[in-house]
């Protein structure tokens, strides 16, 4: 079973990775990029096979490793 | 405009004869705005209110002095026309909430502390505290500490040279990140940061304001509890390399005659550094804080004043000089907006699209801020060691083995290994020996530079303890060549309102006091960091001593390695 | 020989390698801003060490697109000779004049420490002053430092004898415990295929005075000096 | 308009971080995690309305910036 998991700054926090990534493209000459967010995104293969388990061990994991939610949102999505 | 109800003056930190105070000096409820800023100036960690009376027992003074305590770093003469600028501060309590970020922005404000004095930064140092090596935390705090501090530091580009680390339970809910920095300027390029003159502007510049940190100063000073998880206030995040950039673009700006005063952003942001500029100048300011460079929209003018977003600077210049100033910033691509003007009315006037959001007298809101004689107990003097009931002495092997394998006396290169300690080319003596050595560019002169305190002594009895410190840092200093100069503080202690705390923060001033006195090593710069407690349980009185000295020839340094089989091994001292 | 350094926002061994540079052929290089697209005429151009533009994204990336590395290009084309150190090894791979890319480190962590290093090509003007299979000591300092190629782009930089150094022990040997970062058969520089351009993650600026340690670094900048006078 | 850019490493290429998450995770307790992966997700603000064109920029941004092809694969969703 495959699990991903989006993590991605809370609004409001800096992102100076963002930031860079945005003026640099300006650099480039993209005009009208009004704003950039650099987040993390990792898939997870699970030996589980129960999706709702499957859910709830990866929320789990997020809470205690893969997200630092002082200043991070996560987001699971659980494919068969 | 409607009074703040006793919630808010509480959710403010201020208790009921400062609030009255407030009144007294305004004459009037103040509003929001004005709240804020009276619980930001007031707070411990901006006014001192609760150690000043202490700190002033400390020398501070020797002919080698050109600027001690009061200013963003103390300055002292290293010859040769050049002057050291350093400083120590602490960031606890982010680092204990997000380990990386926390200690990454620790060593970002103290670099601004020392590079708006005109110098620039060429040594990191840190002193870090943590709790039981067993604990389940130390290991992620630990590691996003030593991460973080790298993390920040090697992409400034300078060198993290030394530092020091010690395991105790009595950090398990509350560790230590002290940060120092040390720079060098010429030593008649000194910058301060009183303005002058009235209609000057006043110019803010590098990152754009966000909603970091609002009241992190007064959680800073806010004794910790078991919800502070919970809170979890806005954790800033550092960007070193807009830090970066801006080092470069205030030493670019230096080197023209452009500036009149300068200031760093620190915690309080934009309150204290407009307030302590226009304070020790004694000027009014009118900042129109819609001209403030903003990440967010539908920020409130109280949000500006009291938003701690990293990688700021304030500066007033002499008028005419805004072009210049602002070709350098933009060529490093930092912000720079001219915000407000000096004036001759001793005020702070703020105005939002116009209309005036807060009027103050400046004065009163800096220089008369709470001092509190506050009540503490000596700590006895600890009876002497019953030699009867110590355990039998363990063999000498096995003894050695124990000491080597204690937390507080292994290795340290897992740490340092991952901070760039040669970068700029001058580390002349690493990590690992009784000081680092940085050598000044182009010279073979150089500085030695150490952090040192042993906890354990300053809780036993805080006025050896205290005195111990100041005495290794002074050893250690001696022990690589270096003549011994000055020194940087970091007064880690628990809460003050209680007297046994207060006595041990007393007792340590007063061991540092007279050991600094008796070995000419004045104090000419630090930082103050109380209410280190979790669930009432205080930290090891923690006095972190930052130590400097000066080589005069570098080839002649001495270090720690056994040079040859053969030769013989002196103990000297008692 | 004349020399230009390239220095990009956020790289900060820019001083550095100036310091060997001078120390070597006797006269400053040339300080180019990176926005700065009229490279003026010189025999050697350098990318420093350091974090330019943070490091954000992936390391070096930022840097590839500056204004002046179209001419940097173009220059390296003409056989100028390229020298890209750590943060500029990570620039030269991005804008696809070094083969392959600097991964993460496989500890995760940044490393700073001596390391050993076997020198692997002696014919080119940056090598020329060690011995074929010398063995030098010197400084990484790095978060990204993990070579990575795919097996048959590594097999034709063998081939070719494009790999400069591998990290070895004290004594030569590439064992996986003098590898300090991961990187793909202990590779820790590359020449292009002229073997003009060199990239390698190890800092020889930093051992190139006796005062910090050791000299291993400052053969190669006498090389350079000597190969390149005019 | 909204784009998300997803970069992840080529099948084959070593990915340090996800192997460092899946011992951390081992050494946590959580059981049964088989592989994973680590990437990037790039969220970018256009000024630009039309998605056809707004999909043909990301993906210049993506080739010419935001991912390296000789390691990384990238995605491009584009939102109203
Ligand atoms: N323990 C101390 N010993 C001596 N001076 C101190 C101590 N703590 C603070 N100071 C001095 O008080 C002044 C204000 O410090 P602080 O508020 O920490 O500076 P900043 O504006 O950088 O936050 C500084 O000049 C500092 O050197």
């Amino acid at each position: 079973m495959k699990a991903t998991v989006h993590v991605t700054l809370k609004n409001g926090v800096l992102d100076p990775q963002g930031k860079a990534v945005q003026s640099a493209l300006g650099g480039l000459g993209f005009a009208g990029v009004e704003e950039v967010r650099q987040g993390k995104v990792i898939e997870l293969t699970l030996a589980e096979t129960d999706p709702e388990a499957a859910r709830a061990s990866v929320e789990k994991m997020c809470r205690e490793l893969l997200a630092n939610t002082v200043i991070e949102d996560y987001r699971v999505d659980i494919e068969g | 405009m409607t009074e703040p109800t006793p919630d808010v003056i509480a959710a403010h930190g201020l208790n009921e004869p400062e609030y009255a105070e407030v009144l007294n000096i305004l004459g009037r409820a103040p509003n929001l705005v004005e709240l804020g800023i009276f619980s930001v100036m007031w707070s411990e960690h901006c006014s001192y209110k609760s150690s000043k009376k202490w700190l002033k027992t400390l020398p501070t003074t020797a002919p080698w002095v050109i600027c001690g305590p009061g200013e963003n770093a103390g300055v002292v003469d290293i010859g040769d026309g050049q002057a050291a600028v350093f400083k120590m501060e602490s960031h606890n309590h982010p680092s204990f909430i997000e380990p990386y970020q926390g200690a990454a922005t620790g060593v970002g404000g103290i670099l601004r502390d020392v590079f708006t004095m005109g110098a620039r930064p060429v040594a990191n140092l840190n002193a870090l505290r943590f709790g039981s090596p067993d604990h389940p935390k130390t290991r992620h705090l630990v590691a996003g500490v030593v991460a973080g501090i790298g993390g920040y530091g090697n992409c400034v580009g300078v060198p993290t040279v030394g530092g020091e680390v010690n395991f105790h339970p009595a950090y398990n809910g509350n560790i230590l990140v002290n940060a120092m920095t040390v720079g060098v300027a010429p030593a008649d390029r000194i910058f301060y940061s009183a303005a002058a003159g009235v209609g000057n502007p006043v110019v803010y510049v590098g990152s754009k304001t966000g909603r970091d940190g609002i009241h992190g100063a007064t959680m800073a000073s806010a004794e910790f509890n078991e919800d502070s998880q919970e809170k979890r206030p806005t954790v800033q995040v550092g960007d070193p390399f807009t830090e970066k950039l801006l080092i470069e673009a205030c030493l670019e700006l230096m080197a023209t005659d452009a500036i009149v005063a300068i200031q760093d952003m620190g915690a309080a942001g934009l309150t204290s550094s407009s307030f302590e500029m226009a304070s020790k100048g004694g000027m009014g300011v009118e900042l129109a804080l819609d001209q403030v460079p903003m990440r967010e929209t539908g920020m409130t003018p109280y949000e500006l004043m009291l938003s701690e977003s990293q990688e700021r600077m304030l500066m007033v210049l002499k008028p005419g000089r805004e072009d210049t100033a602002r070709g350098i910033f933009e060529k490093w691509g930092l912000d720079f907006a001219i915000i407000g003007r000096l004036t001759d009315s001793g005020r702070m006037v703020l105005t939002w699209h116009g209309e005036t959001v807060a009027d103050l007298p400046i004065d009163p809101l800096a220089q008369a801020s709470p001092e509190y004689d506050r009540p503490w107990v000596d700590t006895p003097a600890p009876a002497p060691l019953d030699e009867a009931a110590l355990p039998a002495h363990p063999t000498w092997d096995a003894a050695l083995a124990t000491l080597i394998a204690s937390p507080d006396v292994a290795s340290r290169r897992w740490i340092w290994e991952q901070y760039d300690h040669m970068v700029m080319g001058d580390t002349v003596q690493r990590p690992g020996g009784d000081a680092a050595v940085v050598r000044l560019h182009g010279s073979n002169r150089g500085l030695a530079l150490t952090t040192d305190c042993t906890p354990r002594y300053c809780r036993a009895h805080p006025e050896s303890g205290g005195a111990q410190a100041v005495a290794e840092a002074y050893r250690n200093l001696s022990a690589v060549g270096a003549r011994p100069l000055a020194v940087t503080d970091n007064m880690n202690f628990g809460n003050p309102e209680k007297p046994e705390i207060m006595g041990q923060f007393v007792g340590a001033c007063r061991g540092m006091a007279a050991a600094c006195e008796a070995l000419e090593f004045p104090v000419v710069s630090g930082n103050v960091s109380l209410y280190n407690e979790t669930a009432g349980e205080p930290i090891l009185p923690t006095p972190a001593i930052g130590g400097l000295g000066v080589l005069e020839d570098v080839e002649r340094m001495a270090t720690i390695d056994l040079k040859a089989p053969g030769q013989a091994l002196v103990l000297l001292g008692g | 020989m004349r020399a230009a350094v390239i220095v990009f926002p956020g790289s900060n061994c820019d001083r550095d390698v100036a310091v060997s540079l001078r120390a070597a052929t006797g006269h400053d290089p040339i300080m180019h801003w990176h926005a700065d697209t009229e490279l003026p005429k010189v025999d050697l151009i350098v990318l420093p060490g350091g974090f330019s533009h943070g490091d954000y994204l992936r390391s070096g990336a930022m840097a590839a697109h500056a204004p002046v590395m179209r001419e940097v290009k173009a220059r390296a084309d003409q056989g100028v000779a390229v020298l890209g150190i750590c943060n500029g090894f990570q620039v030269l791979t991005e804008c696809g004049l070094l083969p392959g890319v600097l991964m993460r480190n496989q500890s995760l962590r940044f490393i700073c420490r001596d390391v050993f290093l076997r020198v692997e090509a002696t014919d080119t003007p940056f090598t020329a002053h060690y011995a074929p299979d010398q063995v030098i000591r010197v400084p990484v300092a790095h978060h990204d430092g993990n070579y990575f190629a795919d097996p048959a782009t590594l097999d034709l930089l063998e081939g070719e004898g494009r790999v400069a150094f591998r990290y070895t022990d004290a004594d030569g040997t590439a064992s996986a415990a003098a590898n300090p970062n991961g990187s793909r058969r202990n590779i820790a520089g590359v020449l292009s295929a002229n073997r003009r351009v060199l990239g390698l993650m190890p800092h020889p600026e930093r051992l190139a005075d006796p005062l910090l340690g050791g000299t291993d670094g400052a053969p190669l900048f006498s090389a350079l000096a000597e190969s390149l006078a005019a």
